[in-house]
């Protein structure tokens, strides 16, 4: 058996990929799937130490966590849908008239 | 005793009563609103001659004490504690006594806003006295933050034309020093386990590093307060530009909290490091004494010369508080009070020529004892006064301090006094320049130029004689006869200066 | 070399690889598939890790379900492809490249070098993560997430339609 | 009662010491609040009665002395009480302060009587009648001030009078505050007004120290008490003594107009002759001298302060005998004579001679009030040949018609009024004869029992004081010669007018007094001697007694007959006109310039100490308190802090789109810190991510290295 | 399911039933524009009402996944009083604004139920679903005025940030799980005393939920969707966020730090340190350079934030920490009522498309409504922390606690800060009271009644403030 850290040290990765997408993509729709990326490495690192404790906890949360996603990713399009529907374009940012 | 109907309370609160009341009177009535106030404060006034009435005099102790338990929970022992005794019963008096005097003297001078100017007035009254009462450091700092409010509005509101800057500067100067207090009353509060001012001192053993550095957070508050040399910059702008009466309590009390939170808290509080600060302390008030008195010499606005003139008198008192003697420390509250007429009543009568002229500019002025010849007697006995001319309440107060301050064994020299008394010499070179350029030699610009719209300087009217007659007859008796003043808080003082002498010796 | 290793190696390259396809790729449409990907890679890691029935959801829900509505979206607005009008924030890329690296090196270090090594020391039990033993935990553990869940997905509907119904005259904020 | 006291039992009228104070202090009040409904003569009238009481008082006293030699104190109330700081309102009766008394009330009431006619003229000469009234106010008031003075039990007290007489003087020199002396629109009447006060402070200053360090030595500053215990502590400590005695030599030096702080005394002539008279010749300049001879016990103690005294005062004599003779105004020169007369008086109480100084004061009073008094009668009656020259015979109140300022005090404007206003003229030659020193009048008993004393206790003052008499013989006869002699140089002098009988009167009594005025202390009898030497018993003090020395008198009788030939010489033969130079000049050249120009001493303060004060202060109050303290470091530096913060992490600078522009200055820079960190906000999502990211990494990173 | 299970989660469960028949009423009745707001303010009473019947109880619920103590009790009190201010001020302003929908209430009732949880949440999978059921709701309620683009723009960065942030909270929640095998804080805090856990990985998971949490509160660096979002949403709904979000977020940051990870106080408490002295400053300095009034309050919301956050740096001190948690219970309390009343303030004066909210646009209110400008006086001071204002007795709660724990240096900054603020403030009131001009507000009763409540809640609880810091204290004490 692989030293769980392995597995964990991959989570890592794809999460500072994920998270690396956040910053420096301008699609609004490839930035919301870069957070689901994201939230699936913290899922694999679940099911990582799901394995060391044995315990089943931690594949229960990743349920839950799948579960969020699948909200957040309704709501989230909803949005996008409704803000291309005003403003032809979903680049994130144009999305920038309030700041200061 | 009922609380509520209890002295101090009544005495504090009662000017509330007045706000509520003017609170559901209509904005356009405004001699209802001036008369409401007006008599709001004067009953304020006989609530605390009764007060006085009820006074000890030989009792060294805080009188008339009311200690209800108030915030006593998770380990905060915070109590609705006030009490009198020598050190504040003269300085609530002052406060009573000047507010119903500036309420007077805006009779004619404030027309705009009648209603707000009174509210805040009477709150500003509240939190005055109370600061003088509260003996518990959590309800004296609720008082002490909350007369900022109330000046700023008065400033910011009513006042000349640069007041918004002078607003906000005196509310966050004095608010910056008074968070540093905070964090020192907090840390009291958290290891001595209690807020009462009387437990702290008798309780007292605080490590004296430590001492020090409370006494340097307390003392930033006052020192601005005060304002101590060299944190005055504040006070010319918020003098110049406060309407007449909020020139006078800024002047006749505000000021006085500053030196009163040292007499009060700071020697008390931490005696070892008042010893040990003194010789400084002196150092700040003695440079402030002769700056205050330059700097006002060479003023061109009588505000301002006034002002100025504030740091200097002030510079005494607190000398006359680190003496830390009992000539040093009665005639620095003594002289409290008769800065607060004095100075006072030189507010008023700048308003009061004000109100005609429109102008504070000295060379505009000149002669105008030949055509007001009541406003200039009453300047010429208040300038005599400020100045401190034996015989009026000026000279006792300066008296007893330099003699203090003179064989202070805290100070330790007797060259702060010597120098402290150039002051005096120079106090007449600006009184007298400022009566001069108004009242003497020939008449000035100002009263062509008030004839050219249609009107001509007139002498003061019964109302304005009215205002200062209060005044004029307590700057000759203290002058005269100060004995009754000194007999309230003479038994007060020893004791402090017992205490403070005492932690002197430990300290050697 | 385990066979272990190689799997992981080569199951881990696949999943980097994706998922810096979705990260760098051009056009939306490429990056929902290389994320498809990715998490299918995923969802074998679950399996090797014990999580049959996760692994099993994950395919579902995740890869199958939430991306196909990704794409579904892409395809509604038309916008795989974004018009690059030049980078609004040039400094924003490098410097996120950076930290990213940054981050990796940080949790890297740390699991390897700081951590406590992080090993399964004896086989999982009959049936650790399967279906039953799932379920079984998911309604007597963890009834009231699961519950909470339910909600959850209500208000993302209700949410989904406030967002997306159009409405006939809109005035103000 | 016991019996012993019975056998010296006269009339103890000692209760009523108070009284000379209270008295002036209700005519004051009847006068200011009534005042204004009653007439000049009813104003007049209180006031001289009020005067006049305190002297009926003040005899009263000397009568009770006379078998209580002892005196009393009478206690009126508690002061000031902190601690061991006992400070009361006690009123001292013993010879010496009735002495004051009553050359204050007597002096005093003569001079009230007098301003009746001299002011009833004087403020329609000046065009503001309302005035008369406020004159007597302030007359009073000065009474009553110098009283307190004199009866204080203690140094404070004293001090209270010290100051309150300053005051009146301040009132009084600017009476006529928005004219000069030639009743032109100026200020300089008010600054002659703010110059006495303020020169008198600073002498008031060293009054003040000198009480400070004697509270602190003694614990008290009570006459009795200090005195009682200055052999001890001039024992253990003399340094002590020496600087209380110094410091009080200051507040002599400004009250009594000595060198450094003369000054003021010439200008305070700007007040109406009546105060001249009374305040700055007869009373209130004493009132050093009167304090150093109290002093005395504390004096007496320390040699080397007796030493400065005494030559500060014959300096003070000489110095402006010599600026005397320069002078050209009439109230100028008696003034310059004043202060000379002023530091025999010192020098004698500074040597030790107690007695001489005060026999002095007393026998001055008599004499320089009258001659101030005459020589405002002089003035006046040249003012009234001013209006008849110029109107003929309208009296109208437009005095201020015509173009041309005329002087009526100038010297060189009179001359041949002995014809005009001979009464003036005789008083006035009593007078000057009486200043120089002539056989027998007052002034040459007292002043030659001072130089006899000199003789013997200190040479160096001696001979300054001789040369000081001789001048004033001259200067003297010089300003008869001028004043009286020779034709008159202006029709003003032509047409000169006698004064009316309420001035004259008065004159001829302080003439009476001037004559005989040497009675007092007549050599061999030593009437006043005694009496004085009562006050001093208590404390064991030996006074020095000054025999009568016969080569002394004749010397000094000599020598002020030549300084009066040699003034007939230059003076008396021809007249001087403004137009040329005086006849000394000729002789002296540069000398007397000096002495023209009063030794160039005002311009030196000027120079030295008043405009450097100016200018430090304006510096001080536009420079560093304001452009430096409350502009630039309140208003930017504290603020700026922020400023130079935000403007080292920046190399851009973001819009400063005014977000209000009231609070200028303050804050400004923590706004601007503001504006850049909102230029952080850039709107950008990504860019938000991004911060988030950065706390993240800086966090873990952090712990990583924990 | 026992009854305790159901007791536990009453309100919650009260709150999430109502939502559902609201959203049928609110289908039927069209016409009824105020039933909806009504039933909403009906099921909130009923949510406060067992709130309070429930505290001085202590229920655990779903084997330990929740409990009501007294901290969740004092939370969901204020919660729900919350959401009650939360509909008064939107009951008019929505009308006005056209955005007077039914869902509207029944989003409010959801995320309530949401910050509910949160408080009652001792589980951390309850704490992240709690957390995502508070935010959805809110993340629609932002854009809730679409299609007004800053409305939209609000929703959209509220949401990807908060998407984003959710992700590390994952994370962070999945170390703390691998570090002890469980994500129950009971379960956490004894492996942690029994030594079973692996600190370094707690330490990090620990990091991370703090990233997550201080995004929720806003907290610097984490804070700058803030005012963005506040400026963008409805007034109405970030005044609600401003209070309810925060105490969530804070509820979840105490219920974890204080009562799971006390032992790992010396790693953590820098981090904590430098967070709160970070967010005070920049919070309180750039909202000097605010002109809008909501971006003005929203930078106010970060500055106090930052405040809170001091109360943090106790967690792990035992004796100080109650009293800590205590000073947070109170100051968010006092935020909250200071809060609704400036922002029914701010309401009152707002016009459509963005008019009427520029620091300007408050120039002459104090001549011209005397009565609402002297409200707005009283929340500003008591935002500076001027007595007698309940923001001055939540900052000396505050300050005393921090330097009970001995913290002078963070308490100086507090101190500095709160110095800087009053500039800001002050500057309303010059513009309320020294200025000249016409304001056009609108004053509707429910309005009005909010800010009076509030502006004399504001002085009067300061003066009575005993049973308020009693209650909070004692709230706290359960929770050890």
């Amino acid at each position: 058996m692989l030293p769980v850290s392995y597995y964990v040290g991959l989570s890592a990765v794809l999460f500072a990929i994920g998270a690396l997408g956040v910053l420096i993509r301008r699609n609004a729709i490839i930035i919301f799937m870069s957070i689901e990326l994201m939230l699936n490495a913290a899922n694999l690192a679940f099911v990582a130490f799901a394995r060391v404790h044995e315990a089943l906890s931690g594949q229960i949360f990743v349920f839950f966590v799948i579960t969020v996603a699948a909200a957040e990713v309704a709501v989230g399009l909803a949005l996008i849908v409704a803000i291309f529907r005003n403003k032809q374009s979903i680049d994130v940012d144009q999305m920038s008239s309030l700041k200061g | 005793m009922n609380p509520v109907l209890h002295p101090l309370t009544l005495v504090t609160f009662f000017p509330l009563l007045g706000v509520l009341v003017l609170l559901f009177m209509q904005s356009e009535r405004k001699n209802a609103l001036r008369w409401t106030a007006l008599i709001t404060s004067l009953i304020t006034f006989g609530i605390s001659m009764w007060l006085l009435a009820g006074f000890n005099a030989q009792n060294p102790d805080l009188q008339m004490v009311i200690d209800l338990p108030w915030i006593q929970v998770a380990g905060w022992n915070i109590s609705y504690h006030m009490g009198v005794d020598g050190l504040s019963i003269l300085l609530v008096l002052l406060t009573t006594f000047l507010t119903p005097i500036s309420i007077l003297s805006t009779w004619t001078a404030i027309e705009e806003r009648v209603k707000d100017f009174m509210l805040f007035f009477l709150l500003l009254e509240v939190g005055m006295t109370g600061v003088f009462l509260a003996q518990d450091l959590f309800l004296f700092y609720i008082f002490w933050e909350f007369t900022l409010v109330p000046m700023y509005f008065l400033i910011g509101i009513w006042g000349g034309p640069q007041r918004m800057y002078a607003a906000i500067k005196f509310f966050l100067y004095t608010m910056a020093g008074s968070l540093l207090m905070l964090l020192a009353i907090l840390w009291l509060g958290i290891y001595q386990g209690t807020f009462s001012v009387p437990e702290l001192i008798a309780k007292g053993g605080i490590p004296a590093d430590i001492q020090l550095w409370l006494f340097l957070a307390f003392a930033a508050a006052f020192a601005i307060k005060v304002p101590m040399w060299p944190l005055h910059s504040w006070l010319p702008d918020a003098h110049v530009e406060a309407p007449t009466a909020g020139s006078v309590i800024l002047a006749g009390v505000l000021l006085k909290m500053g030196t009163y939170g040292f007499v009060r808290f700071n020697i008390p509080l931490f005696p070892e490091a008042a010893v040990k600060a003194a010789p400084w302390m002196a150092l700040l008030a003695v440079i402030g004494i002769i700056y205050g008195a330059a700097v006002s010499y060479a003023q061109k606005d009588i505000k301002k010369l006034v002002a100025y003139s504030s740091v200097s008198h002030l510079g005494f008192v607190m000398l006359g508080l680190f003496a830390l003697n009992p000539q040093g420390i009665q005639g620095g509250i003594l002289q409290m009070v008769n800065h607060g007429l004095s100075t006072g009543a030189l507010f008023l009568l700048v308003g009061m020529i004000y109100e005609q002229t429109h102008t504070r500019d000295f060379d505009v002025y000149g002669g105008l004892w030949k055509l007001t010849p009541i406003y200039g007697t009453l300047m010429l006995i208040v300038a005599l006064s400020s100045m401190g001319l034996p015989g009026l309440n000026g000279f006792v107060g300066e008296f007893t301090i330099l003699l203090g301050a003179f064989g202070s064994e805290s100070i330790g020299s007797p060259w702060y006094a010597g120098l402290a008394t150039i002051g005096v010499i120079l106090a007449a070179v600006y009184m007298l320049y400022m009566f001069q350029k108004m009242f003497l030699g020939p008449e000035g610009s100002v009263v062509e130029e008030v004839k050219k719209h249609g009107h001509s300087i007139k002498d003061l009217n019964w109302r304005e004689i009215v205002t200062l007659v209060p005044i004029l007859v307590l700057i000759f008796w203290i002058g005269l006869y100060p004995k009754p003043f000194f007999a309230l808080m003479a038994p007060t003082v020893d004791k402090l200066v017992a205490a403070v002498q005492a932690a002197a010796v430990a300290m050697h | 070399m385990t066979p272990e290793l190689i799997t992981f190696i080569l199951l881990a390259s696949i999943a980097v690889a994706s998922g810096l396809g979705m990260l760098f790729s051009r056009n939306a449409v490429y990056s929902a598939i290389y994320l498809i990907i990715n998490f299918i890679t995923v969802a074998v890691f679950y399996l090797l890790l014990g999580g049959a029935f996760i692994a099993v959801s994950q395919v579902a829900v995740y890869a199958g379900a939430i991306m196909v509505l990704f794409l579904f979206v892409i395809m509604l607005l038309g916008a795989e492809k974004l018009g690059r009008s030049g980078d609004t924030l040039p400094w924003q890329r490098p410097l996120a490249i950076i930290l990213g690296l940054g981050l990796v090196a940080e949790t890297l270090y740390i699991l390897f070098f700081q951590a406590g090594e992080l090993v399964a020391l004896k086989d999982l039990p009959e049936g650790f993560g399967s279906p039953s033993s799932v379920g079984s935990v998911l309604f007597q553990e963890y009834l009231l997430p699961f519950e909470v869940t339910s909600i959850l997905l209500l208000v993302a509907m209700i949410g989904a339609i406030i967002l997306t119904r159009q409405e006939k005259k809109n005035a103000g904020r | 009662m016991l019996l012993s006291e019975i056998a010296t039992s006269g009339p103890d009228f000692f209760y009523l010491a108070p009284w000379v104070v209270f008295f002036p202090v209700i005519g004051l009040l009847i006068n200011m609040i009534f005042g204004g409904r009653l007439g000049e003569k009813a104003v007049g009238g209180i006031a001289s009665t009020a005067s006049g009481l305190t002297f009926v008082v003040a005899v009263l006293l000397l009568i009770s002395l006379r078998t209580h030699h002892e005196g009393a104190t009478v206690l009126l109330a508690e002061w000031i009480s902190i601690g061991e700081l006992q400070l009361d309102w006690a009123f001292r009766v013993d010879t010496l302060s009735t002495t004051m008394m009553l050359v204050v009330g007597g002096v005093g009431t003569l001079i009230h009587i007098y301003a009746i006619g001299y002011m009833h003229e004087d403020v329609r000469y000046k065009n503001d009648p309302g005035r008369f009234r406020r004159f007597f106010a302030f007359l009073n008031l000065f009474i009553a001030a110098m009283m307190i003075l004199v009866t204080g039990d203690n140094y404070l007290m004293l001090f209270v009078g010290w100051e309150g007489v300053g005051l009146c003087s301040f009132l009084l020199i600017g009476f006529w505050y928005e004219m000069d002396t030639l009743a032109q629109a100026s200020t300089a009447n008010a600054m002659a007004a703010k110059k006495a006060f303020i020169t008198n402070r600073v002498g008031d200053f060293g009054f003040l120290i000198a009480g400070m360090i004697m509270f602190w030595a003694f614990k008290s500053v009570q006459f009795d008490t200090v005195f009682e215990a200055a052999h001890h502590v001039a024992e253990h400590n003399p340094g002590v003594i020496l600087a209380i005695t110094l410091f009080m030599l200051l507040g002599v030096a400004g009250k009594s107009a000595q060198i450094p702080l003369y000054v003021w005394l010439p200008d305070a002539m700007a007040g109406p002759t009546p105060v001249s008279a009374l305040i700055h010749a007869a009373t209130m300049v004493t009132a050093g001298v009167y304090l150093v001879a109290r002093s005395a016990p504390l004096y007496t103690l320390v040699p080397q302060a007796q030493f400065i005294v005494a030559i500060v005062g014959g300096a003070t004599a000489l110095f402006a005998a010599t600026i005397a003779v320069g002078q050209y105004d009439i109230k100028r020169v008696l003034a310059y004579s004043t202060i000379s007369q002023l530091g025999f008086m010192v020098a004698a109480v500074g040597m030790g001679a107690f007695v001489a100084g005060m026999f002095h004061l007393v026998t001055h009073a008599f004499f320089k009030a009258l001659l101030f008094l005459s020589a405002g009668s002089v003035i006046l009656g040249v003012e009234r040949g001013h209006h008849h020259a110029a109107h003929g015979h309208h009296h109208d109140d437009h005095a201020h018609e015509h173009n041309e300022v005329f002087d009526p005090g100038d010297m060189r404007n009179m001359g041949g009024i002995r014809k005009r206003m001979p009464l003036t003229f005789w008083v006035y030659i009593i007078g000057s004869l009486a200043l120089a020193g002539i056989f027998p009048l007052a002034g040459f008993w007292s002043k030659d029992e001072i130089l006899a004393e000199a003789l013997s206790l200190n040479f160096t003052v001696y001979i300054l004081l001789a040369v000081a008499a001789f001048f004033t013989a001259f200067y003297m006869g010089r300003q008869v010669w001028m004043v009286f002699f020779g034709e008159p140089k202006h029709e003003a002098a032509e047409q000169a007018e006698e004064s009316p009988p309420v001035m004259t009167v008065p004159l001829m009594v302080l003439a009476a007094l001037s004559i005989l005025g040497g009675a007092l202390n007549l050599p061999g009898l030593g009437t006043f001697t005694h009496w004085i030497e009562h006050t001093y018993e208590k404390f064991h003090l030996h006074l020095h007694h000054g025999e009568f020395n016969i080569t002394v008198a004749i010397t000094s009788t000599v020598l002020a007959l030549l300084a009066i030939g040699l003034s007939w010489v230059l003076y008396g033969r021809k007249a001087v006109t403004q137009d040329q130079p005086d006849p000394l000049k000729r002789i002296l050249g540069p000398v007397f310039v000096g002495m023209e120009n009063k030794w160039w001493v005002d311009e030196l303060y000027w120079a030295v100490i008043l405009n450097p004060y100016i200018a430090l202060a304006r510096f001080t109050a536009d420079v560093i308190d304001w452009r430096f303290w409350h502009d630039w470091f309140h208003d930017k530096v504290i603020a700026g802090t922020f400023q130079w913060v935000s403007r080292t992490l920046l190399d851009r600078w973001f819009d400063q789109r005014g977000i209000d522009g009231f609070a200028n200055g303050l804050a400004d820079s923590t706004k601007e810190l503001a504006q850049w960190l909102r230029g952080i906000q850039t709107g950008f999502v990504r860019n938000y991510a991004l911060s988030v990211f950065i706390g993240v990494v800086v966090i873990l990173g952090y712990l990583i290295l924990q | 399911m026992t009854s305790t299970d159901l007791l536990s989660i009453l309100p919650i469960t009260v709150l999430v039933a109502w939502a559902c028949v609201l959203l049928l009423v609110d289908v039927f009745t069209k016409k009824n524009k105020w039933l909806t707001p009504l039933l909403a303010a009906v099921g909130l009473c009923a949510a406060l009402g067992i709130s309070i019947a429930q505290s001085g109880n202590i229920y655990a619920g779903f084997k330990g996944m929740v409990v009501v103590d007294g901290f969740t009790a004092y939370l969901n009190i204020l919660f729900a009083a919350s959401g009650l201010a939360g509909i008064a001020l939107a009951f008019d302003y929505n009308k006005r604004m056209g955005l007077d929908r039914g869902e509207y209430y029944v989003l409010l009732l959801f995320s309530i139920s949401g910050m509910m949880l949160m408080a009652a949440a001792t589980d951390l999978i309850v704490v992240f679903l709690a957390l995502e059921l508070l935010s959805i709701p809110l993340y629609v309620l932002a854009g809730f005025a679409r299609p007004n683009p800053d409305s939209e723009e609000a929703a959209l960065k509220y949401f990807l940030l908060g998407a984003f942030a959710g992700g590390f909270v994952v994370y962070g929640v999945a170390l703390a799980f691998g570090a002890t095998g469980s994500t129950s804080l009971g379960a956490i805090l004894a492996a942690v005393n029994t030594g079973s856990a692996d600190l370094t990985l707690l330490v990090i998971g620990a990091g991370l939920i703090i990233v997550g949490f201080g995004f929720k509160v806003a907290v610097v660096p984490f804070q700058m969707w803030t005012p963005d979002v506040y400026h963008g949403a409805p007034s109405a709904v970030t005044a609600f966020m401003a209070v309810g979000a925060k105490a969530a977020g804070f509820a979840a940051l105490l219920r974890v730090f204080v009562a799971a990870l006390p032992t790992l106080y010396q790693e953590i408490v820098p981090i904590m340190w430098v967070l709160a002295a970070l967010t005070m400053i920049v919070g309180n300095i750039v909202a000097i350079a605010q002109s809008n009034i909501k971006r003005l309050l929203a930078y106010s919301s970060i500055a106090h934030a930052g405040y809170i956050f001091m109360s943090l740096v106790t967690f792990g001190q035992a004796e100080v920490a109650p009293d800590g948690v205590a000073a947070a219970l109170f100051y968010l309390l006092a935020y909250a009522v200071t809060n609704f009343g400036a922002w029914g303030v701010v309401i009152a004066l707002e016009k459509a498309e963005g008019k009427g909210l520029e620091l300007d646009d408050y120039a002459g209110l104090g001549r011209k409504y005397p009565a609402l400008a002297a409200a707005m006086a009283v929340f500003m001071l008591s935002f500076t922390g001027v007595p007698p204002t309940l923001g001055f007795v939540g900052k000396f709660f505050l300050f005393r606690t921090v330097l009970e724990a001995g913290f002078v240096g963070l308490a100086l900054i507090g101190v500095l800060t709160s110095l800087i603020s009053a500039y800001y403030y002050l500057r309303v009131l010059v513009v309320m009271y020294m200025r000249d001009g016409q304001p056009d507000v609108s004053r509707p009763v429910l309005l009005r009644l909010t800010t009076g409540l509030t502006a004399v809640g504001t002085v009067v609880l300061s003066i009575v403030s005993v049973p308020l810091f009693r209650w909070a204290s004692q709230a706290v004490l359960r929770l050890f």
